[in-house]
C-alpha cells in the first residue's frame, strides 16, 4: 500500500469538529506545514491535543479551535504563546487543561483500549476542579481516591518526522521521540509529515529501525515535504528558527494574525511560504540550539 | 498464481488453507506460531496480502517474511521496525493482529486450554505451559487455530478444562459486552477447514480436505458442527504457492509437523 | 556510590516471605547465577514473578516458591518446564496465572506508584474465576465492566544484562530488553548481574546511552559475573546452551532435581560451575539461535 | 571546601542556598529549571551530593553536569542513560526526583500557580504557560521554589488564582492521604531561604540573606511566616564554590538573573 499523499489531500479528510493530536513538544517537531494546511481550509470546531507550541497558536488565532487540551503552550525560547494567550484572555476557547504527565496517560489509555488510567496526579489542584468531565474513583486496592484520566481518544494525529517510507514506516532519528508514539497509538488515522522519504531497504539497518516508534499499521499518511516542522525544530536536521517566530510573536502586537497570515500563508503554496523564509538551504542549516 | 498442483503433502494443503485466514485483514501482525502457522503467514504476506506486517519471532518487524530454520550467512533480514516484546502489547491492544496458534483443548465456544488438563486447578493433573498471551489475543484482535490432529481430546465434548481465551460462550459474556467482539476467523485441522459462522456462532465446517468424509469430522469432535448439504473440498494449493513454501521453508520443516507426512489428497 | 556486589551479597539481603520478580524471558537473560546463589542459601517461603523458564523450575525444585506469578514458564525449545510441572501436579505451590499482557500491566501500575491498571484482558476466562483477588470494576466514563489488573510490587528485582558500570547504570544491547526496565521500577531494590563491567565513558557514547532502560537510581547493586546468565542466553554474547538445557530437563526424570543440584551447584562456586560446563570461552562461544 | 569569600553575588548567594535543597536527596534526578536552579544543582552534584542525576534538559541523563550555554566543539557531553520526555514520567512517578522550579504564584500553603491569573478561569485576565508538570511534581517527589523578585504579588494573601500544584492546604486533602505526603523543601529568594517547617506546616523564615531584615520579609508577603527570635544569616558562597559556579556558567548568564546583579551582601 502507497500512503503517500499532499498536505491537501490531509486536511480533506479531517472534519469539522474533530479531535485532533498535533506531536512534537513546544517548538520541536511541530508538523506546520499541516498546520499551515489547515490555516488554509474552512475546517472549524476542531478540538485540539498537544504539548503546544505555534501549532496551537496559529490554530487559535485562525478561530479553528473549540477546545483545546493542554498542560502548556510555549515557544520556548519566548516563554509565553501570544496566540494562545489571546485566545485564553478573550474567552473564545474551551478547556481542558491537565498535567503533562496526565495528558500522556490519556494518550496511553486510548492507544491500548481502555476507558481510563488511574494516577493520584491532579489530586489536590485545580485540574480536578477546573474539569468536571475527569472522575475521581476509589480503588479496590485500597482506601484512597484517584484520579482515571480519561482515554484521549483521537480522530486524527498529525506529525512530522525525519524520515518515512510510502508504506508508512516512520523514523524518528533525533534524540526524542516525544510522545509522538502515543499520538499515533491514540488516533484512528494518523499522518506523518516527513523531510526525507526513504527506501525500503533503509530499515534494514537495525540502528534506523530502532528509530520506528510503532508499526505501518498506525500510520495511514505520508506526506513529503522536506522542512515541513518549519519554524520549529527538527533534530537532527534543523533547529527552530528563532528571528521568524519573533516575528510571528511580534504580530500580536502589530498586525495581528491576520497580517502575519496574508504575509505567509494564505494563498499560498508551501514552496512559496519556504521561499519567503529564506528557503529550504536556509531552513536545514537553522543552527540546532544548546542548553 | 491458478495452476492447482497434483502432487502435495497434507502440511501444505494445510498451509494453503490457513493462509486464506490472512487474506481479509488488511495491514495487521500476522503472528503465526508453530510451522504450518508461520509458513501459511508468510504465503498470505507473499501473495494475497502484502500488506500484512510480520516480526523475525524476536524483536524485529519485517518487510518480507524470514525463511524458516537457519539460513545462509549473506543472508540480509528485511528489518522494518523495532518490536520488542514490550511493544507486541501495545499492537495487541490496538487490535491490529490475527494471531494463529495451536491450543491443546478448543469447546463448542472457542474457548481455549493451553494451561492445564484434569484433576484440580490446585493441583492439575497435567500442567502445560500457562495461559500465555490467549486472555488479551482472544479480546482484543482476531485468531484462528491450528490443529495437527483433529481428535475430541482437542475437541472436546464440555467446556475446556481451564478456559485460557474467551469465545462465544454466552455464560461468560462480560458486563456490556457482544458475543460479537469475539473475533475468532478459521480452524484449520488435518481433516477440514472450520469456522464460527454457523446459527449463534455454532462451529460450522468450511470445507473437508480432498478424500475426508463428514463423519470423520462427526466422530472425531466433542459437540455438534453446523454442516451444510453440501461441504466444498479444500482447494489444492497452486504451483506457485508450493514454490513459495518451498523457498519459506527450505529445510521442509513442514514434512515433520503431520505425523507420516501424509499426501494432501487422501482420496 | 560503589554499587558493586557479590553473588552471596545480593541473597544475604533477601528475606524470607519476598516478593521477587526475575527479568529475562523464557530462556533469555536470565540472573541465573543469582538463582543459582538463592539456590544454595536457605532462603524460602518466595513469591516468584517471572516470564519463566529454567529460573522458576529450579526454584520450585529447590523448594523456594511459595507462590508463583505466571503467563508461561517453558525452555522454548523444550515447551514445557520439568520442575514447573512437578510443582504444579503435586500441588506444592500457589499460583496467580495471569495473562503475558496483564503481567507487564501490573508491573508498570507498581512503577506508577497507582494500585491497578484497568484492562478487558482476562474477561471472559478462568484469568478472573481462578483469581478472586483481581477484581472487576466498572468504568465511570462507560457501563462495561474491567479487570483492574492489581500493581506487582515486588520487594526485589534479579536482572541479568550484558553491560553495566559500578555505579549501577545498565545497558542491555542485544535486540530485546523484554520487560526488564518495567522489573527494575516495579521493585524496592534491584540487584543487575552483568557480563562486562565498564567504566563511565562507556555510555558517553549516545548508541551506548540508548541501551540504559532505567536510571541508575532504580539500580540498587551491580554483581559482575560473566557468563552469569547461562544455561540462558545473553544475545549479543552467547545463546542458550542447548545440550545443558537437554541434561536439565532429562534430569527430572532419571535422578531428580537433587541430582543435577549436587552436580553443578551445591558447594560449588561460580568459577567451579562454569568449568563443569565447559568454562567461560565455552559459554561466549555458544551460537545466537534464528528462528 | 570552606573558605568563605568576601565578594559574591546575589545570584551566586541564591545559587549556594538553593544547592543545600539538594543536599539531602541521596540518588534523585535534580531538576533545575532556569540558570540559578539549574547552577545550584550542577554544584550540589559537583559537591556534596556526587550522586545526584541531571539531564542534558533536552533527552538525556549526564554522570556530569554541562556548562551553561554554547560549548566548545570539543566538548564530550557526558551521557548515562537516554531520558526522553516520555520517559520523565517513569522518574516523576517514582518519587526519586526533586524538581527546583519558579512558580508565579506561592501562597500560604505552598500551593502554586503557573496558569492563569485574575478574572475567570473561562476568561482569565492574564494567561500564562499552564500546569505543565506542576500537578504531577507536587504529588510525587521533592520540590522547591526559586523566587527572583520576593513580594506579595508573588507570596499572594490568599490562595492561588489557578492552583497548579498540591499543597499544605487541609481543605484539599484527598481522601485517604495525609499533608505529610505533601513534601516542599526549600523557597529561596533575594531575601531569604524559607521552608514549611512552622507549626503545621506554616511557611517559616530559615534564614535572612546579608543585609536583610526580617521586617523587608514581612512586608513583601503576603501571608504569615513563622519566625524564630533568632533568624541566621544566610552562609556566603565558599570560593570553592563560585569557582565550580564560574565553570559550570562560563558566559555568566547568572549575572543577568537577578535586576541589576546585586551584591550578595546588602549590609
Amino acid at each position: 500500500m502507497n500512503k503517500q499523499m499532499t498536505a491537501a489531500e490531509v486536511v480533506a479528510e479531517l472534519k469539522d469538529g474533530m479531535t485532533i493530536g498535533i506531536g512534537g513538544w513546544g517548538p520541536r517537531r511541530k508538523p506546520m506545514a499541516l498546520i499551515r494546511e489547515i490555516l488554509r481550509s474552512d475546517l472549524k470546531d476542531l478540538t485540539i491535543v498537544s504539548y503546544g507550541g505555534a501549532d496551537v497558536g496559529m490554530l487559535c488565532a485562525a478561530g479553528k479551535v473549540k477546545k483545546l487540551v493542554f498542560a502548556f503552550v510555549s515557544l520556548d525560547f519566548i516563554p509565553l504563546e501570544p496566540y494562545f494567550r489571546k485566545a485564553r484572555q478573550s474567552g473564545s476557547i474551551d478547556v481542558m487543561e491537565i498535567d503533562e504527565g496526565m495528558l500522556l496517560l490519556g494518550l496511553r489509555a486510548a492507544a491500548w483500549g481502555v476507558p481510563f488510567i488511574p494516577t493520584e496526579v491532579g489530586l489536590g489542584t485545580d485540574i480536578i476542579n477546573k474539569n468536571p468531565d475527569i472522575k475521581l474513583i476509589d480503588s479496590p486496592y485500597d482506601d484512597k481516591e484517584w484520579v482515571a484520566m480519561p482515554a484521549l481518544k483521537l480522530d486524527a494525529a498529525l506529525l512530522h518526522a525525519d524520515t518515512a517510507n510510502e508504506r508508512g514506516v516512520v523514523g524518528i532519528s533525533g534524540p526524542d521521540h516525544y510522545m509522538d508514539d502515543w499520538y499515533a497509538r491514540a488516533a484512528e488515522k494518523t499522518y506523518v509529515s516527513c523531510d526525507e522519504l526513504v527506501d525500503a531497504d533503509y530499515f534494514n539497518d537495525p540502528d534506523h529501525a530502532r528509530t520506528v516508534l510503532w508499526e505501518r499499521s498506525a500510520t495511514s499518511g505520508v506526506v513529503h515535504i522536506p522542512g515541513g516542522a518549519h519554524p520549529t525544530s527538527c533534530a537532527p536536521l534543523y533547529g527552530f528558527d528563532i528571528p521568524h517566530t519573533k516575528e510571528y510573536n511580534a504580530s500580536a502586537k502589530e498586525g495581528g494574525f491576520t497580517a502575519y497570515f496574508e504575509k505567509y500563508i494564505e494563498g499560498k503554496t508551501e514552496h512559496e511560504y519556504q521561499q519567503l523564509v529564506g528557503g529550504i538551504d536556509a531552513i536545514n542549516a537553522l543552527p540546532i540550539p544548546a542548553y | 498464481m491458478t495452476t492447482p498442483a497434483t502432487e502435495y503433502s497434507l502440511a501444505e494443503l494445510m498451509i494453503c488453507a490457513a493462509a486464506e485466514a490472512f487474506r481479509p485483514d488488511g495491514e495487521v501482525l500476522a503472528t503465526g506460531i508453530g510451522v504450518i502457522p508461520r509458513i501459511a503467514a508468510s504465503l498470505a504476506m507473499k501473495t494475497f496480502n502484502t500488506d500484512l506486517m510480520m516480526t523475525d519471532s524476536e524483536a524485529w518487524i519485517l518487510s518480507e517474511p524470514n525463511p524458516l530454520g537457519k539460513r545462509p550467512d549473506d543472508f540480509v533480514q528485511r528489518n522494518e521496525s523495532w518490536m520488542g516484546f514490550s511493544r507486541i502489547f501495545d499492537n495487541v491492544w490496538s487490535g491490529k493482529r490475527h494471531a494463529m496458534l495451536g491450543p491443546v483443548q478448543i469447546d463448542r465456544y472457542g474457548q481455549t486450554n493451553t494451561s492445564a488438563l484434569g484433576g484440580t486447578y490446585e493441583q492439575p493433573k497435567t500442567q502445560m505451559l500457562g495461559a500465555r498471551g490467549f486472555p488479551g489475543n482472544s479480546i482484543s484482535h482476531q485468531n484462528s487455530f491450528l490443529v495437527p490432529s483433529h481428535n475430541s481430546r482437542v475437541f472436546v465434548e464440555g467446556e475446556c478444562d481451564f478456559v485460557s481465551s474467551i469465545g462465544y460462550n454466552p455464560e461468560r459474556l462480560p458486563k456490556g459486552r457482544s458475543l460479537d467482539d469475539v473475533d475468532i476467523r478459521l480452524i484449520v485441522t488435518d481433516l477440514c477447514v472450520m469456522d464460527f459462522a454457523g446459527p449463534d456462532h455454532q462451529v460450522r465446517l468450511v470445507s473437508l480436505h480432498p478424500g475426508i468424509t463428514v463423519e470423520q469430522v462427526i466422530d472425531n469432535t466433542g459437540f455438534p458442527v453446523d454442516i451444510s448439504a453440501d461441504v466444498p473440498t479444500t482447494p489444492a494449493p497452486t504451483e506457485e504457492q508450493l514454490a513459495i513454501i518451498a523457498e519459506m521453508d527450505p529445510q521442509n520443516q513442514r514434512s515433520f509437523q503431520i505425523k507420516d507426512n501424509p499426501a494432501g489428497n487422501r482420496a
